[in-house]
């Protein structure tokens, strides 16, 4: 596209999405006087979110397109002053690290755009879903609200959207008090999204969830200005020096590796880099979500609507450990040595526990969850490693789980849209009633429990040999977990798609074109990774292995 | 010999004073008594401070312009009193206290 | 006789940086005759509120052509400088602010409507004097100003128990404080021999010389001395401990008029404080690191941060658990002083410049919200909570912006709210790495997660709004605001602006920090 | 005197081997291609092809690609028989999989003889699989499904056997074990046949875990010899990226490569590639073979420990003790499937690996010595529980079991060619028995247990001769392939010496590991014939509605003896007589069966009347055919429905093929012993397998004895069969049952071995689960809302503070002050006054705070 190029291309898939919701809010201000019909609003606001999110994905592409793996500095970058008495700058750009996160985030925002349409599905499982739409607020049968897709539409799509700029953007920024903006942008859309067109006890998970990340952002917020007021000066994109101080993520990160912050004065007698990672690093783990502080995500999971649990689970569990990679581990190198075996010790659990505690579900979707918290602790333990392949394991297993898992939640979503539940133990012989969604399912498990020849087990392959070396036991207790992984998929198969077809669920129909084009695409590049991994390894490589170089023992 | 320690406890006490009488009567127009037994209280010490220390006039000026804005804030606070009274027929404050929750 | 003459000079040399007060004095008197003139006109509101505007607009307009040279006048009574000229500026938005929304609202019948006017513009007149008093006396007469008229508004609604009850406890309570405050001042004066501001500081380092036992009876006289005089100022701003009135005469007061309250007079509050503060109690800020020490080993900084970390603690706490609105604001504008007390307990430049800045943007915030308040209140006949839930669909207007206006109260970035918390922050940070610095890291801590605790009660209003169903049968009617809907948009528009692009505002900020120290 | 008095040691002069060369071809990708291709298209669109075109068109797809793939492989031998033995070594690289610092792994295909061997074992015998199903299938309607199974199992196994390196194996091996699941579980609406296959997939991860691990540790033993950090594996201690190694930076393979390091030449570090292993180990200069062997790690040799960790992996997949337990449940599967995966290929994945690691576990005599021994355990324990069972397929299984057993006895002990070469002769043999039992079980319409079969062997002659043959060959008759393998895998345990356990010296461990295979071998025997026994001869007990060997009712005993003397089908039966004279009261049987002979009259020919068939085979033959024809017809393949049938030619076919390879295999391995040249087979492995292992020399005299003695074991077994289960007449298993009733059911109820599991492992981890996510539910989740509550607390508390606590302050001061003598009333201000205490108070609690902090 002519507009696209190496200097805008990051905003444009930053900022894309957001003109789409202004777009809508000039929508709806358009009804307020004309009066337009109500389908016709949200049919146009569908049409806005579906183009904006897809040109924001196809801008996400060329940034890949155009990133050139060989370098590993700062590429696609854009920067200018933007508050000059803080040097605030507005400045994106991307490396190795988050490239692959930014593609991520472009395939999953448009994915969970497509999923969260009303269109393209067969007369009968609209109608059991709700969809139809209809003067009075209810669906079918006064049992079931509404589907979330026909429920006020526009504000969806406008927060859908806002929130998929929050991504984006978060991604991309690499100027301190601009990543931070970014990250809180996030939260309201999401509180909305939850708390708005979300299950039955969506308000407590979508208060839990917002004060939650909340709180680990204000730690956050501290340790940002900490490290900026024991920042050094670095010259400004316009070539003006800042004052006294600096928010340039790069310039940050080479100071740290000179050591800057580990003449800083201590705060409250603790060591000021450590209490600046622990801030840091609470704040990230919240995200993450880290045991002890992982409870906020069923929850939120299971209440969510599934588009959103989408991009919880293929974007927002990501920026827990992006933010620790962009943060601690260059700016911190020291402490981050220093907190090396507590971050090893953490992933073992997340993995181990919350594999156990999936094996006790019985709520299919919160089983889902869990498995994300176990995860996402082979991402920990391969980045405390700090080995090559066990950091380059972890910003895979990143994008694995950033395409695995959110298969797995349009699954969940596809049988809760059929049935209106999630029990487990209610179902059963599904599989000769809806073959394509259990191949599906199948492979989407099988993905999940590291099966090679499927994505997931690359990441976890590659974690365990690049943490064996430094953590031996700790990965192999890690290990065994693929035992477990591998019992509470099959079990969880077991009982709901084979055996006898349970009665209820004659004539239930099978995938119809929305979940279909929302799940293909994902299921082959789940397998596509399973055996060409290079193709992202290759790009993000460089930059990580640059990252750990510095990181010396204490 | 009256010294200037005498005028300030004899303030103090007015101060003191003052404020128990805020703190205890039950009706409206002595609580605002006991506010200008405060100000009062300070007014003494404004004239014998200006008397033994500094000199001039600053104190007593002070002083003054202490008296005419108690004088108004009196007439205020009967304003209020009035209204209060017409509201809940009793000037008592105890029975002011809708908002306690 | 003779002696007379520079007095004479000095006045008349004097008026021509008092323009803008005068002007308000005059528009105060003006106000009543119009009040009496347009009794029986049809369109007396508008006319009326036309009225004020125009005294405000002519203030400001004299404000504007003001010299800008720091100096004091009528014998180092008020001084004249850039900080007092911003917070000059704040009042007359305040003020026209509560006019255009008084104006247009149902709290004031048309009859009284004129009052309210005419003593507003007193109350704007005494906070201007408040501003920039740098005498002890024009501190006292200032507050006293602004207090008594607010008495008087607290209880404008006739025969409505809880205004008369509201103003009752003002006025006493009021009455109180500054009975020690001045109380207070005539120590101060004892002890120092002066009033003014100006040379207190010098004074004040004075003290130290003389045998340490007199010292040291002195220093506690001294103490105490301040610390009643803090009382006063610390009514004012509604701190803790002096707070328990805030949230009765807020209830009890019209509304428009509370927004006034929780802006106008906490401002004036703040601006009085620094100036008490800043320009008596400590020495000049140094230029390098833009710290100022405090004077006589008076450790008023971290007694400030203590009363700030309670303040705010206290405020958020209370707030969890109220279910009217205006009490829950009320509580909120508590903790927003504790915030704000955050800039002042730093003592440095980039302090004072956080609290202004907070004032600066609490202001749109904050009288964004009680104008959510009047509107709904208008609708429904009621402030509780309950009457919030739907609001999205009823009146999508009001609610999105009530929902700007709280995330932003909450301190949530793109919002202005935020940028006003990153100074506070970040002033309190600069410092932690000073002597006694860990009395800051604390503060800062209890701040950080105050902010989280103050989430918790706003979005229990954002929840009502747009995720609990209203009843079904209740369906209040909105009367058509095009006025309010402007102003809400415009608000909106201004915390979203002032979030993004904030330069101008730290600019202006930045060259009103002069403080005029004689 | 005994064989080991005058014995020396003697190994193979050690001459220095140099790097393996190899030779680039680009067409091995083909071999694992077609199925894949096959798989794909009949995953995808087999259902539709299925409904447009029929069933033919799904199998043609199929059987085709197994032959595709078979000609490709032919090739690939064809070329490697062409090159000179040392260089026997096709090697194919399709692209570079991943890339990170040290790891690099390459899609690649390898064909060296060992591996050479089992993509021909595969693709053969799989390819006749393939045609067996079509016959056997032909009634399922998922057809399609089923083939695009076996398509991608034998694309997994090829996977396997030719990745050049560890990760690709890995592919095949975890690729295996899902199409094994999905093919257990084929028939998935039979929640049994669905947990089997559960329980294959997770007791194989079990394996996976322990091959991870071992796989894991090589890894990073091969790199703490070069990067400068020995004690790599004393974890705990952090270790940065920065010192880690050289080829840090490494972003792709290329850069990889130049940046390892080479000791003269030799690729040293960590590889997951077997040549660079194989050459690192193997040439002594680059000093990796001692640094191997003299690293210890937590205590233990590290090499032990990696090859018991890679045995581990093996005894997942290979079935061995503890983990055999999925496999007999495995024979849920369709027979094809038990065929082809759990007897010829996947199943002897395990001995694959040990073998293609040969150069590696001989380095470590402790772990030889391990799986040596369980191999041999293993042998015994199953073949007793083989003893035993009534299901024809189960029986079978446990075979498998024994018979994996004694391939890893033979690549323990060393003599790698020769437990290779079992694993191949028993891919024969197996299979014949397997598809045998299959046809068996189709003629008998779906029936598996024993106790309903019999004389079958007038019905479907095929499948009888074709099992028979089988039967010789496993049991080690010299004319069959079976006897070789197993009698030079005997003779090489017997004659090592060098096997070591917990790291000391065992010299007895051979010895001992012979006496326990030869009585195995014996077992072995005998539960082969008695399957053959009870499922060809006697009479056809099928119809007999339920009537089983361990209550025999004198009655049918009876009964069975008439038929038996009415027309004696078989002449030569003397024990028939001898069992049969001693019954009691004939007379009272004869009356019997002349009765329902009648009552069969009447009633035409019911299929389900208890004694109706007797009566149809009573008289004769044409007579039970009809029956069987209108029962048939009467309910399809009902149970116990009508007379077994010969099964169509597609089957019987194979059968006919794999008999023959069953006799042909055993040229590959006539023992040196009687042509004084080393076996055709051990020759061709040679190169593949070049590991040195030490035997005791002994004459060969000894070595005739001992195939003598395996020649008489099988003898044995094969008498006692015999004379016990021939043509069922015997009651003396019964007796022996009711003698040793329990020790019986303990066998019987293999060792309770299930319930074990079930209660070690299945509930305490399933019970920690539940209690680990109530936990998380209520504990951790609870902190959370417990701090939430807290703050709400507070909230009312302030609120209380506001208004309650400061008025019980201010009355106490009240009190204080007024209350001398005066009740509460007096002395209850009221809010305002309330406030003004709290402000004074406040005020004060400063001025004290001020002199605390200056």
């Amino acid at each position: 596209m002519f507009f696209l190029n190496q200097g805008n291309v990051l905003s444009w898939a930053t900022f894309f999405p957001l003109l789409g919701s202004a777009a809508i809010v000039v929508l709806l201000a358009v009804r307020y006087v004309a009066n337009l019909p109500k389908k016709l609003v949200d049919d146009g606001a569908r049409l806005i979110a579906l183009f904006t999110s897809g040109l924001s994905f196809v801008a996400a592409i060329a940034a890949w397109r155009m990133y050139d793996p060989t370098d590993t500095g700062v590429q696609l970058a854009q920067q200018f002053v933007w508050i000059r008495q803080f040097n605030i700058e507005y400045f994106v750009g991307t490396d190795g690290l988050s490239i692959s996160m930014v593609l991520l985030s472009g395939l999953i925002s448009f994915v969970a755009t497509i999923a969260s349409m009303p269109w393209w599905s067969g007369a009968k499982d609209a109608e059991m879903a709700g969809m139809v739409e209809d003067d009075h607020g209810h669906g079918h049968d006064a049992h079931h609200p509404k589907h979330f897709s026909v429920r006020m539409v526009p504000g969806y799509m406008i927060m859908l959207l806002l929130l998929q700029t929050g991504m984006m953007g978060t991604f991309v920024a690499l100027d301190m008090f601009l990543f931070y903006v970014f990250w809180e942008v996030m939260l309201l859309p999401m509180y909305f999204l939850i708390g708005v067109w979300g299950g039955p006890r969506k308000e407590y998970a979508a208060i839990k969830f917002f004060l939650y990340t909340l709180a680990g952002s204000v730690l956050m917020l501290l340790a940002i200005i900490g490290i900026y007021y024991n920042s050094a000066p670095a010259m400004l994109s316009d070539g003006t020096m800042s004052i006294g101080h600096t928010f340039n993520l790069i310039e940050l990160g080479r100071q740290g590796a000179q050591g800057q912050f580990l003449n800083a004065a201590p705060i409250l007698g603790f060591q000021f880099t450590k209490i600046v990672f622990i801030g840091l690093f609470i704040g990230f783990a919240i995200k993450i979500p880290m045991f002890p502080f992982h409870t906020w995500l069923p929850d939120a999971h299971v209440e969510a609507p599934t588009p959103i649990s989408v991009i919880l689970a293929g974007v927002l569990l990501k920026m827990g450990i992006y933010g620790i990679l962009r943060f601690n581990y260059p700016l911190l190198p020291d402490a981050t040595a220093w907190a090396a075996n507590a971050m090893a010790i953490f992933g073992v659990i997340n993995i181990v526990y919350a594999a156990f505690v999936c094996l006790g579900q019985k709520d299919l979707k919160k089983l889902i969850a869990y498995s994300s918290v176990s995860h996402m602790g082979f991402s920990l333990l391969g980045m405390a490693a700090m080995t090559p392949a066990g950091i380059s394991g972890a910003v895979l297993n990143l994008f694995t789980h950033g395409i695995i898992s959110p298969m797995l939640f349009l699954i969940v979503g596809v049988i809760y849209d059929r049935a209106h539940h999630r029990e487990i133990e209610k179902f059963g012989g599904l599989a000769s009633e809806l073959p394509e969604y259990t191949a599906i399912m199948g492979l989407a498990f099988f993905a999940s429990l590291g099966l090679p020849g499927l994505a997931g087990f690359i990441s976890e392959f590659m974690v365990f040999t690049g943490a064996f070396p430094v953590f031996t036991t700790y990965t192999i207790i890690s290990a065994s977990a693929v035992i477990i992984t591998a019992a509470y998929y099959l079990w969880a198969i077991h009982r709901m798609f084979l055996g006898k077809l349970n009665p209820v669920y004659k004539g239930y129909p099978d995938l119809n074109w929305r979940e279909r084009i929302s799940l293909y695409p994902l299921a082959a590049i789940a397998i596509v990774l399973g055996f060409y991994p290079q193709a992202i390894l290759g790009v993000i490589n460089r930059s990580l292995h640059l990252l750990i170089q510095n990181i010396r023992p204490l | 010999m009256i010294s200037l320690n005498h005028f300030l406890v004899v303030g103090a006490l007015l101060f003191t004073l003052g404020l128990v009488t805020v703190a205890t009567r039950r009706n409206a127009v002595g609580v605002l008594m006991g506010v200008e037994l405060i100000l009062n209280g300070a007014n003494v010490n404004f004239v014998a401070f200006n008397h033994y220390v500094t000199g001039g006039v600053t104190g007593q000026v002070f002083a003054l312009f202490v008296i005419v804005l108690a004088a108004a804030e009196a007439a205020v606070g009967l304003a209020i009193v009035l209204s209060i009274f017409q509201t809940f027929k009793t000037i008592d404050v105890r029975h002011a206290d809708l908002m306690r929750e | 006789m003779e002696s007379l003459l520079p007095l004479v000079d000095e006045n008349l040399r004097s008026a021509l940086w008092f323009r803008p007060e005068m002007a308000l004095t005059f528009g105060t008197l003006v106000l009543f005759v119009l009040d009496l003139l347009f009794r029986r006109s049809p369109a007396r509101v508008a006319l009326l509120a036309a009225g004020a505007l125009a005294v405000l607009a002519a203030a400001a307009g004299l404000l504007a052509i003001q010299p800008p040279d720091a100096q004091t006048i009528f014998n180092g009574m008020l001084a004249n400088d850039s900080f007092a000229i911003f917070f000059k500026w704040l009042f007359l938005a305040a003020g026209a602010l509560t006019v255009v929304i008084a104006a247009q609202g149902q709290d004031f019948p048309p009859e009284r409507i004129g009052q309210f006017f005419a003593l507003l513009m007193a109350i704007v007149l005494g906070m201007f004097m408040m501003a920039s008093a740098t005498d002890l006396l024009m501190v006292y007469m200032s507050i006293e100003l602004v207090s008594m008229v607010s008495y008087v508004l607290a209880g404008f609604r006739k025969g409505d128990r809880k205004a008369a009850e509201g103003s009752l406890k003002y006025v006493i309570y009021g009455g109180v404080a500054s009975g020690v405050m001045i109380f207070g001042m005539s120590y101060l004066y004892g002890l120092t021999g002066t009033t003014s501001l100006l040379e207190l500081g010098a004074r004040i380092q004075a003290i130290g010389a003389g045998d340490a036992v007199s010292v040291a009876a002195t220093r506690v006289a001294l103490v105490v001395a301040i610390v009643f005089v803090t009382a006063g100022v610390g009514y004012k701003v509604a701190a803790v401990p002096w707070h328990m009135w805030c949230p009765d005469v807020y209830e009890g007061a019209p509304t428009p008029f509370t927004a006034f309250l929780s802006v106008g007079p906490k401002a004036a509050g703040f601006a009085l404080a620094i100036r008490i503060f800043h320009s008596a109690l400590a020495g000049p800020s140094s230029p390098a690191t833009g710290f100022a020490e405090a004077l006589a080993g008076i450790p008023w900084p971290a007694v400030i941060g203590v009363i700030s970390a309670v303040t705010m603690t206290l405020g958020n706490f209370t707030a969890l658990g109220q279910t009217n609105l205006k009490r829950l604001l009320a509580y909120s504008s508590i903790a927003h002083a504790g915030y704000t007390l955050m800039g002042l307990s730093a003592a440095s430049d980039l302090g004072m410049q956080s609290v202004m800045i907070y004032m600066l943007v609490y202001l749109v915030m904050n009288v964004g919200a009680f104008l959510v308040v009047i509107l709904v209140a208008e609708a429904t006949g009621s402030e509780s909570i309950l009457d919030y839930r739907g609001l999205s669909k009823r009146h999508p207007v009001a609610a999105v912006a009530f929902a700007i206006f709280l995330f932003s109260l909450t301190g949530l970035p793109p919002f202005a709210g935020f940028v006003g918390k990153w100074y506070l922050f970040y002033a309190v940070f600069e410092r932690i790495d000073g002597p006694g610095g860990g009395w800051y890291a604390w503060l800062l801590l209890i701040g950080a997660l105050n902010t989280a605790v103050s989430l918790y009660y706003y979005v229990r209003v954002v929840r009502a709004m747009f995720i609990d169903v209203p009843y079904a049968e209740e369906v209040p009617t909105f009367r058509a605001r095009p006025g309010y809907s402007l102003l809400l948009g415009g608000f909106s528009a201004a915390i979203l602006v002032f979030g993004i692009w904030w330069s101008p505002m730290v600019r202006w900020t930045e060259a009103s920090l002069q403080l005029f120290r004689g | 005197m005994e064989p080991h008095a005058n014995l020396q040691v003697v190994g193979h002069a050690a001459e220095e081997l140099g790097r393996l060369a190899v030779h680039h071809v680009s067409y091995l990708w083909l071999i694992p291609l077609f199925p894949l291709v096959g798989a794909a298209i009949n995953a995808l669109v087999g259902w539709k092809l299925q409904k447009l075109f029929g069933k033919k068109i799904v199998h043609r797809i199929a059987v085709t690609a197994m032959f595709a793939a078979f000609a490709v492989a032919l090739r690939a031998f064809w070329q490697l028989l062409h090159l000179p033995a040392g260089e026997r070594f096709l090697q194919n690289t399709l692209w570079n999989v991943l890339t990170a610092g040290r790891v690099t792994v390459d899609l690649a295909f390898a064909l060296d003889p060992l591996s050479m061997m089992m993509v021909l074992v595969i693709t053969g015998i799989g390819a006749l699989i393939h045609v067996f199903s079509i016959g056997y299938m032909a009634d399922e309607p998922a057809y399609w499904r089923f083939f695009s199974y076996l398509n991608l199992f034998v694309f997994a196994m090829l996977l396997l056997v030719m990745g050049d390196n560890f990760a690709v194996m890995f592919f095949g091996w975890e690729g295996v074990g899902l199409a094994s699941y999905l093919l257990i579980a084929f028939w998935y609406t039979d929640p049994e046949k669905a947990k089997a296959g559960m329980k294959a997939f997770v007791a194989n991860r079990f394996g996976d875990f322990g091959f991870l691990a071992g796989l894991l540790l090589l890894f990073w033993a091969l790199g703490g010899a070069w990067a400068p950090r020995d004690g790599f594996a004393r974890n705990l201690d952090y270790r940065p990226a920065a010192e880690l190694n050289a080829v840090a930076g490494a972003a792709n393979a290329a850069e990889a490569d130049a940046l390892a390091p080479r000791v003269d030449g030799v690729k040293v570090g960590p590889t997951l590639n077997f040549r660079e292993l194989r050459d690192q180990v193997v040439i002594e200069a680059t000093g990796v073979k001692e640094h191997l062997a003299n690293t210890q790690i937590w205590g233990v040799s590290l090499l032990a420990l990696i090859g018991i960790l890679l045995f581990v992996g093996a005894m997942g997949k290979s079935a061995q003790l503890p983990l055999y337990v999925w496999l007999p449940d495995a024979m849920a599967g369709p027979t094809p499937v038990s065929a082809l995966i759990h007897a010829a290929t996947m199943v002897t994945a395990g001995v694959y690996m040990v073998a293609r690691l040969n150069f590696l576990f001989a380095l470590s005599p402790s772990a030889m010595g391990w799986v040596a021994l369980i191999g041999a355990v293993t042998a015994m324990f199953a073949a007793t529980i083989g003893f035993f069972q009534y299901d024809i397929k189960k029986v079978l299984a446990y075979s498998t079991v024994s018979q994996l057993g004694f391939m890893f006895i033979g690549v323990g002990v060393g003599a790698y060619w020769a437990g290779v070469y079992h694993l191949m002769t028993h891919a024969f043999f197996k299979a014949t028995l397997f598809l045998g039992s299959g046809s068996v079980i189709l003629g008998c319409h779906h029936e598996q247990d024993m106790r309903k079969m019999g004389g079958l062997k007038k019905y479907m002659p095929i499948t009888r001769w074709t099992y028979l043959f089988a039967c010789i060959a496993i049991a080690g008759f010299p004319i069959a392939n079976g006897f070789y393998s197993k009698d030079e895998i005997l003779w090489k345990a017997f004659t090592s010496r060098h096997l070591e356990l917990f790291g000391a010296p065992a010299p007895w461990l051979g010895p001992l590991i012979y006496a326990i295979g030869i009585l195995t071998a014996t077992g072995t025997a005998f539960y082969m014939y008695r399957s053959y026994y009870m499922t060809f001869t006697g009479e056809y007990r099928g119809n007999a509605g339920h009537h089983d060997e361990h209550n025999v009712d004198p009655h049918s005993a009876v009964a069975a003896k008439a038929s038996a003397l009415s027309h004696s089908v078989h002449a030569d039966d003397g024990a028939a007589h001898a069992f049969g004279l001693d019954s009691h009261a004939p007379s009272h049987g004869a009356v019997k069966l002349h009765a329902v002979g009648h009552a069969a009259a009447a009633h035409g020919h019911d299929a389900h009347a208890a004694h109706g068939h007797d009566a149809d085979a009573a008289h004769g033959h044409d007579a039970g055919h009809a029956a069987a024809h209108d029962d048939a017809d009467a309910h399809g393949h009902g149970h116990h429905g009508g007379t077994p049938h010969e099964s169509p030619w597609t089957i019987t076919l194979v059968l006919a093929i794999l008999a023959a390879g069953s006799f042909l295999t055993l040229f590959l391995g006539i023992p040196a012993a009687w042509t004084h040249t080393a076996p055709l087979l051990e020759h061709w492995l040679e190169p593949a397998l070049l590991a040195e292992v030490p035997f005791a020399h002994v004459d060969h005299i000894w070595e005739y004895a001992f195939q003598g003695a395996g020649v008489l074991a099988a003898t044995i077994g094969w008498l006692a069969a015999r004379a016990l289960y021939k043509d069922g007449l015997s009651d003396v298993p019964a007796r022996l049952k009711a003698r040793f009733e329990r020790a019986w059911t303990v066998v019987y109820n293999k060792y309770y071995v299930d319930e074990l599991y079930a209660f070690i492992v299945l509930k305490p981890s399933v019970a920690l689960a539940r209690s680990l996510s109530r936990f998380d539910g209520s504990v951790i989740d609870g902190l959370v809302n417990f701090v939430g509550a807290i703050g709400r607390f507070l909230g009312r508390f302030d609120a209380g503070i506001d208004k309650y606590l400061v008025d019980g302050l201010v009355n106490a001061v009240a009190n204080a002050t007024w209350g001398f003598g005066r009740q509460l009333r007096h002395v209850q201000t009221g809010r305002i006054q309330t406030y003004l205490y709290g402000a004074l108070g406040g005020a004060l609690v400063v001025v004290l705070l001020n002199f605390l902090i200056s």
